[in-house]
């Protein structure tokens, strides 16, 4: 088992840990927090896939995605910080609301 | 002049012109409406010019700053993006003449910067060549749509937009996981070099796996559609209206993609079309039941969202033999739904407006007040339900005629039963219209516009239904779903 | 005046007689006028004294009919016009209410129908113009009427029905069997028809109802009981005549010999004729329908007779259409003598003239002149060589014999010779 | 330029135009609906007579837009087209006048206008279709416009009608479409061919073909009230009396009974569907149907809804001249579509004036109307005899023909069923003429309306007595040129001369 194959798992279970967190915790910081646990785990696996079989350079394309991954998670995640802090105020309580119909 | 025309950089335009017009928007509020208008209308003209270009070259490819793949980024315009973009210019101009003046002060602020940024976001995600890219668009698709869905500013748009972002977040995240296998496994995210790298492996079965969970979340098929009746209800009626006919539909042109250039061919009658088709066919019969038992308008056209949507995935197991009209009839029922469904939602807006709320009960003094909208909706419905003449029902002739060639009579009969269950849930709403009821009611003049757009693009879904032969014929230019080009 | 334009004139009269009183019967143009119902009857009245005989063809009329005037027409035709005329001008004398705007339409409807109908030289035509007759009749009949004549015409209209769906059929078999539906050319197809039995029983049924004979004869009852004298006139000259005439007409006579089915219509005619000979010896029969109800039966005998000989009937075809129009003369004489009598007895006719007992007396004094002449015969009976018998208590049967024999009138008398007399011919 | 081709379209938009116009006018603007309704209505007329002319001369009407790769929208003017179209512009005309004069003081007439334009817009699109598809566009689109003149009056029963009629409607539009996709899926083409165009498939897809006819049948048994499926018919009697008139003359159940003809004589071809042993069964569900019809319409003491029943009946006699399949059986069917139209229209239009002019529902309240009102009765009585099939209105010239095609075909029974229907007929008209006649009259109508010294409102009264002329003459003159029986011989000739 290779190194980069072993951190491309750990990514994995990263992963599926956020995706755990996500479903199970009501309280939104928590969610935001395990989908932000989630993101770093994809992008652990893109980080350790860069690395190519064999002898062949490091791919920089991944490094590129992650890159622009993080970009994109931090301004998701100040987003859905706005958001939690809205609906607390709104509401008064950080949580979804359990009725989804209505 | 033709030369201009056909060498002129069309798509750059396409996704630089809204950023910069949400940009504009943002930092002079004062003229956001003037600028929105504008741009809109701009980016409905670039998509002509765009036409016209492919017309006469065939498919569009452009490297941006002339970089290329790997690490540069490519645009790509077939037949089926060029339709999309089409249908988001429209759409998008309606939405934009209705949100004219449906939004006041502070949310018209806020609302033109992020639906330019939407529509950007949309035009990129078009013309995206690559995976990644895809995944970029997609995203800020989605933390757009979620803002918009949060303007509302009420406890349930809260709410909503807060589940929404979640579901969103985690499709995306799923999607890029997948868009991480695939590089692994081929060392490229260029769709078509992935369509010719691509061979049978569990690395295609799992990115399969992760891209298609996260983009049916996103594109709300039946089960994962939790999120989207909250999130299409709640929102301001521009919103709802672009949500339901453009951002849902944005998540299921990725798919289609994948699907037709990559896993298609890979995995192809393995069940998975099956699997697809059969959770479509749950989409349309347990949304449209929750549509008819709805008491509220919006969320009504929320739960019609989810059962359309099915009828997309019915095509997918249709597929293997016919080709032809299974594909043609997603590609209409996505145009006919959007246009639809976007009057749909401006309707119920006008009479939410009018009246104060939306309670189908209490609809009969309202309805008959506003006869254009009131037609609005009556035009839109019968695209919905799939009767002549409009879109949908050629949409729907297209799909029941690939179902009977390959006699899937149960396809047929969910079709049908689709069909009787939206003119219940729409004919529910439109028999207020033809009530008694005095007009004792405390009310809200609706603006002509808000009333004009909605008719407008519902008679644009009517008429759609008399453009099959030139649209499937634009359609099928770069030949996107591999079967030949259709001859007009 | 050369023959051909005196043959285009007398066709133009022909279309006249029967448009005329179709004209007429709009309200706003009678009630413009004096006397409409004899104005109506103008044209027809010329007809039936003009000579010649012409036929005309309406190809586009219906399903290409036709009018057709010829010396054996003449007589029903006249017979009508004479009828009609008796019955306007007792309706315009009357100050009855039954003379106002909308009874005319009916009358001239009615009058139309009638018209048309003997004049129709086939079948549609006939059809078509009977029907507007009876529904025609119907209306005139019912209008003023009290709750007896409602029911009567009740009973009127369903045996119509019948008759008419009847008829229908028949009609559908001729022209299923031939596309000439000219009476002459029915007659001629349907003996050779296979249908011929059917066609004749079907005809003969619709016609029988139209005509009232026995059994069929319920309505009449009721009619003449209730209604007024100008209607009871109608009666003789609408259903009962044209059903004759129709039976004339429709039938294969003349082609065919029927055998079983001919014997049995003559059956049904000879027992029709003797039920109304003993039902008019019953003092409170109303006579005058037993009278028509009889002459019915014996025109029914002598069209079974007809039916059974060909060769007979063809001899003796030329009296038939006199035949038919003598017996509507005379029954129409008959409600006409009972009316006079009675006007003069009372003061009020319209209210008494259809009760039974003025019948009866008129009928009590004919029976008298039967009675003084039966019993000479039975004194001379007696005398002979009863007296041998004289010992003999005179039975309870014998005594019904007796006033049986003593109820035989002249007008029976005269009915059953003149039916034996056309038996003999037939034979 | 070939102006042939622009003549059926012309013939849509001249109702179509009026129509949406009529839909944005307020409701003060009577003066200039009224115009655009009359002109409307004249100006089809004029186009459908010029096409007459055109086509008695051997000109081709016909229009092509591709609707589809492969498939197109075809609008001809055929013969049996024709037929159809010129009775619905006749019609419609005076429909239209009745209906001014109907509505004159009620709410929403610039919808009920525009929905009734289109309505008719539906029917003439119906008549013209020259494929199947375009038949059940506009079929639907039928519809969906005549839903708004059932519910026009807006209370709970006009709504509850409304949603029956929609249910009904709907589900049978369905079937057609699925009928009509399996179809196309099997031979490629959907063209109204005389005599079929389905000789051609093999015995393999007999099968499959009496269960597309099933399919077909059911979904035009809906609007043209085959028993099974006639529910919806007197439940929508609540609409307003033109609309009434329009549904039962022309436009929802002619359409259904039209599409059935069409079926039979252009998809499957008379002999087609004989062998396939498919027209038997449609003949005995008609004649169930008839006999049915008359024997419900007889316990009805609503006038409207022993009216409708009659409908469901006398429908039904042109499914029958369709199903025996004979050349004559044939002409009795087709010529039924007009005859049945005329005779219906005057009778609905009669109900109509008593309603709005006495306010007389029930046929126990029609005691004596005939004196107070003797034109209305008159043409009733007309349309009522018509209907019997007593000569010489034109019910009878429809009575003989299918009776004769009966013996033709050998189908005796047909007579029976005849029969019984006309004796039916005659149970249930005659008596309300007896009342209507021979009556006295109440001292007080139920809901009188003052008209001064008329009986009624010209323009309620003179749409009944022009149809009921019609009638009249139809039966009166039928075998002179131009009479809708020598359209439907010479339709009937078409169909049954091998080429």
């Amino acid at each position: 088992m290779s190194t980069p194959f072993l951190y491309a798992l750990v990514g994995t279970g990263l992963f599926a840990l956020g995706l755990f967190a996500l479903i199970i915790h009501a309280h939104l910081l928590r969610k935001i927090l395990a989908l932000n646990v989630m993101g770093s785990g994809v992008f652990m696996v893109l980080v350790a896939l860069a690395k190519r079989t064999g002898d062949a350079p490091l791919d920089a394309v991944p490094h590129a995605m992650v890159i622009t991954g993080i970009v994109v998670a931090v301004s998701a995640t100040a987003l859905a910080l706005t958001l939690m802090l809205k609906l607390n105020a709104k509401s008064g309580h950080a949580e979804l609301p359990d009725d989804r119909r209505e | 002049m033709g030369a201009v025309f056909t060498e002129f950089p069309w798509g750059v335009i396409l996704i630089l012109l809204p950023v910069t017009g949400g940009m504009l928007c943002f930092l002079w509020p004062q003229i956001a409406k003037i600028t929105g208008l504008f741009i809109v209308f701009a980016v409905a003209l670039l998509v002509v010019g765009l036409a016209w270009q492919i017309f006469d070259n065939g498919v569009y490819r452009h490297a941006v700053g002339g970089w290329g793949a790997p690490l540069g980024v490519d645009l790509y315009a077939d037949g089926l993006s060029l339709l999309m973009l089409a249908i988001t210019a429209l759409v998008g101009i309606g939405i934009s003449v209705y949100s004219a003046t449906y939004f006041k002060h502070e949310q018209a602020v806020l609302f033109w910067p992020l639906w330019l940024f939407l529509l950007a976001a949309l035009n990129a995600l078009f013309l995206s060549a690559d995976i990644f890219n895809i995944y970029v668009t997609f995203e800020l698709m989605g933390l757009a749509a979620v803002a918009l869905v949060a303007l509302a500013g009420s406890r349930e748009a809260l709410g909503a937009a807060m589940r929404y972002l979640l579901a969103a977040l985690l499709g995306s995240l799923a999607y890029l996981l997948g868009v991480a296998l695939l590089y692994h496994g081929f060392g490229t995210v260029d769709i078509a070099l992935l369509a010719e790298r691509a061979e049978p492996s569990p690395i295609i079965w799992a990115a399969l796996g992760l891209m298609g969970a996260g983009l049916l979340l996103k594109t709300a098929l039946f089960p994962l559609h939790f999120w989207l009746p909250p999130a299409h209800a709640s929102a301001p009626t521009p919103v709802s209206a672009l949500l339901s006919a453009l951002v849902v539909k944005a998540s299921f042109y990725i798919l289609l993609r994948l699907w037709l250039e990559i896993f298609g061919p890979l995995v192809g009658g393995a069940g998975v079309e099956q699997l697809l088709g059969l959770l479509g066919a749950a989409a349309i019969l347990w949304g449209s039941v929750q549509a008819l038992r709805q008491t509220r308008l919006k969320l009504l056209i929320a739960y019609s969202t989810v059962a359309q949507v099915g009828y997309l995935f019915l095509a997918f197991p249709l597929v293997a033999a016919t080709g032809v009209s299974a594909w043609s009839a997603v590609t209409y029922l996505v145009l006919s739904h959007a246009l639809a469904k976007a009057a749909m939602f401006m309707a119920a807006g006008n009479l939410l407006c009018f009246g104060g709320h939306d309670r189908i009960a209490d609809l009969d003094r309202v309805v008959q007040r506003l006869p254009l909208t009131a037609g609005a909706f009556a035009l839109a419905g019968v695209s919905i339900m799939g009767l002549p003449p409009s879109g949908g029902f050629i949409g729907k002739w297209l799909l029941l005629e690939a179902a009977l060639m390959q006699g899937r009579w149960d396809l047929v009969v969910v079709m049908i039963l689709g069909g009787l269950l939206a003119a219940g849930y729409i004919f529910k709403v439109l028999g207020y219209a033809f009530t008694q009821a005095d007009v004792s009611h405390e009310s809200k003049a609706v603006p002509a516009s808000m009333e004009w757009a909605a008719l407008l693009l519902a008679v644009a879904a009517i008429l759609l239904g008399f453009l099959a032969v030139p649209v499937l014929s634009l359609v099928s230019i770069g030949d996107p779903f591999g079967i030949g080009e259709v001859r007009p | 005046m050369s023959a051909e334009i005196y043959a285009i004139l007398l066709s133009i009269v022909m279309v006249i007689a029967v448009a005329w009183p179709l004209l007429l019967a709009i309200p706003a143009l009678h009630s413009r006028l004096y006397w409409p119902r004899h104005l109506a009857i103008v044209p027809v009245a010329l007809l039936a004294v003009l000579p010649g005989n012409v036929s005309l063809q309406l190809p586009w009329l219906l399903f290409g009919t036709g009018f057709t005037i010829d010396d054996a027409t003449r007589w029903v035709l006249a017979m009508s016009v004479v009828i009609w005329f008796t019955a306007a001008t007792m309706i315009t004398s009357s100050k009855q209410g039954f003379a106002n705007g909308r009874s005319t339409t009916f009358f001239l409807l009615t009058l139309a129908g009638n018209l048309g109908a003997v004049l129709a030289n086939d079948l549609v035509g006939f059809f078509c113009f009977t029907t507007i007759m009876s529904y025609g009749f119907y209306a005139l009949f019912v209008q003023n009427g009290n709750a007896e004549t409602q029911r009567a015409g009740r009973l009127y209209l369903i045996f119509l029905i019948i008759a008419d769906l009847l008829l229908f059929e028949a009609l559908l078999l001729a022209a299923f069997t031939t596309d000439n539906l000219r009476f002459e050319g029915v007659r001629e197809a349907m003996a050779k028809a296979s249908s011929s039995q059917f066609y004749l029983w079907v005809t003969f049924i619709g016609f029988a109802l139209k005509t009232g004979i026995w059994p069929a004869h319920l309505w009449l009852s009721s009619a003449f009981k209730s209604t007024n004298q100008a209607t009871a006139l109608l009666i003789i000259g609408v259903p009962v005549v044209m059903g004759w005439l129709g039976a004339v007409r429709w039938l294969p006579l003349g082609e065919h010999a029927f055998g079983i089915s001919a014997m049995i219509i003559q059956m049904i005619g000879v027992i029709g004729v003797l039920y109304a000979t003993l039902k008019l010896c019953t003092p409170t029969s109303v006579k005058i329908v037993w009278m028509s109800s009889g002459a019915a039966s014996l025109f029914i005998a002598a069209l079974g007779t007809g039916l059974a000989h060909p060769t007979i009937w063809r001899q003796y075809e030329y009296l038939g259409y006199p035949f038919i129009a003598s017996l509507g003369i005379l029954l129409a004489l008959l409600i006409v003598t009972i009316g006079w009598t009675q006007k003069t007895r009372h003061q009020h006719p319209a209210v008494a003239l259809p009760r039974v007992e003025i019948l009866n007396r008129w009928i009590g004094a004919t029976r008298q002149w039967g009675e003084d002449t039966l019993l000479g015969l039975q004194s001379l009976w007696h005398v002979s060589w009863l007296k041998v018998v004289k010992h003999y208590q005179y039975s309870s049967h014998w005594q019904k014999l007796q006033d049986f024999v003593a109820g035989w009138n002249a007008t029976i008398t005269l009915f059953v010779l003149l039916g034996l007399a056309l038996a003999w011919l037939a034979a | 330029m070939n102006w042939n081709a622009w003549m059926p379209p012309l013939m849509i938009a001249s109702s179509l135009l009026p129509g949406l116009i009529i839909f944005g006018l307020t409701e003060e603007r009577v003066r200039l609906r009224t115009v655009l309704n009359l002109s409307g209505a004249l100006v089809k007329l004029v186009l459908v007579g010029f096409v007459l002319w055109g086509v008695s001369q051997g000109q081709q009407y016909e229009t092509r837009l591709a609707l589809l790769p492969g498939l197109e929208l075809v609008l001809r003017a055929g013969p049996l087209s024709l037929l159809f179209v010129s009775l619905s512009a006749v019609l419609w005309l005076v429909t239209t006048v009745y209906a001014i004069g109907y509505l004159e003081h009620s709410p929403h007439r610039s919808r009920f206008f525009g929905f009734f334009s289109l309505c008719v817009t539906a029917t003439v699109g119906v008549a013209l279709s020259g494929n199947l598809i375009t038949f059940l566009l506009f079929y639907e689109l039928l519809t969906l416009a005549t839903y708004p003149l059932v519910v026009h009056r807006g209370t709970e029963a006009a709504r509850h009608a409304g949603l029956i009629y929609l249910r009904y409607t709907i589900t049978g539009g369905a079937l057609l479409l699925v009928a009509t996709v399996w179809l196309y899926t099997l031979t490629g083409t959907l063209e109204f061919t005389p005599q079929g165009f389905l000789d051609s498939l093999g015995a393999e897809h007999h099968t499959a073909l009496i269960i597309i006819f099933t399919l077909l049948i059911a979904g035009f048994g809906v609007k043209a009230a085959l028993v099974p499926l006639h529910g919806w018919l007197p439940q929508a009697m609540v609409a307003p009396a033109p609309v009434s008139a329009l549904l039962h003359a022309v436009a929802v159940v002619k359409a259904g009974a039209f599409g059935i003809v069409r079926v039979v004589y252009d998809v499957f071809g008379v002999e087609f569907a004989a062998n396939l042993g498919v027209l038997a069964p449609l003949a005995w569900l008609a004649a169930i149907t008839i006999i049915y019809g008359s024997l419900r319409a007889l316990f009805q003491d609503d006038l409207k809804r022993r009216l409708a029943f009659s409908t469901i009946s006398q429908v039904s006699y042109i499914v029958l001249g369709t199903a025996i399949a004979g050349p004559v059986a044939a002409i009795g069917g087709v010529v039924h579509l007009v005859h049945q139209g005329l005779m219906k229209i005057t009778l609905f239009f009669c109900a109509g004036n008593l309603a709005e002019t006495l306010g007389i529902h029930k046929i126990s309240e029609m005691n004596g109307v005939g004196r107070r009102m003797p034109w209305t009765m008159a043409a009733f009585t007309i349309g009522a005899f018509g209907m019997i099939g007593a000569p010489p209105v034109a019910g009878f010239v429809t009575k003989w023909y299918l009776g004769l095609g009966a013996l033709q075909a050998g189908q005796e029974w047909v007579i029976i069923v005849l029969a019984g229907s006309s004796l039916l007929n005659a149970a249930y008209f005659l008596p309300i003429l007896h009342r209507a006649w021979f009556q006295e009259p109440p001292s007080t109508w139920p809901k009188e309306f003052d008209f001064g010294r008329k009986e009624t409102a010209w323009m309620l009264l003179l749409p009944p007595v022009i149809t009921a002329l019609m009638a009249l003459a139809a039966g009166l003159l039928a075998t002179s040129t131009f009479s809708p029986l020598e359209w439907a011989q010479f339709i009937a000739e078409h169909e049954f001369s091998r080429p």
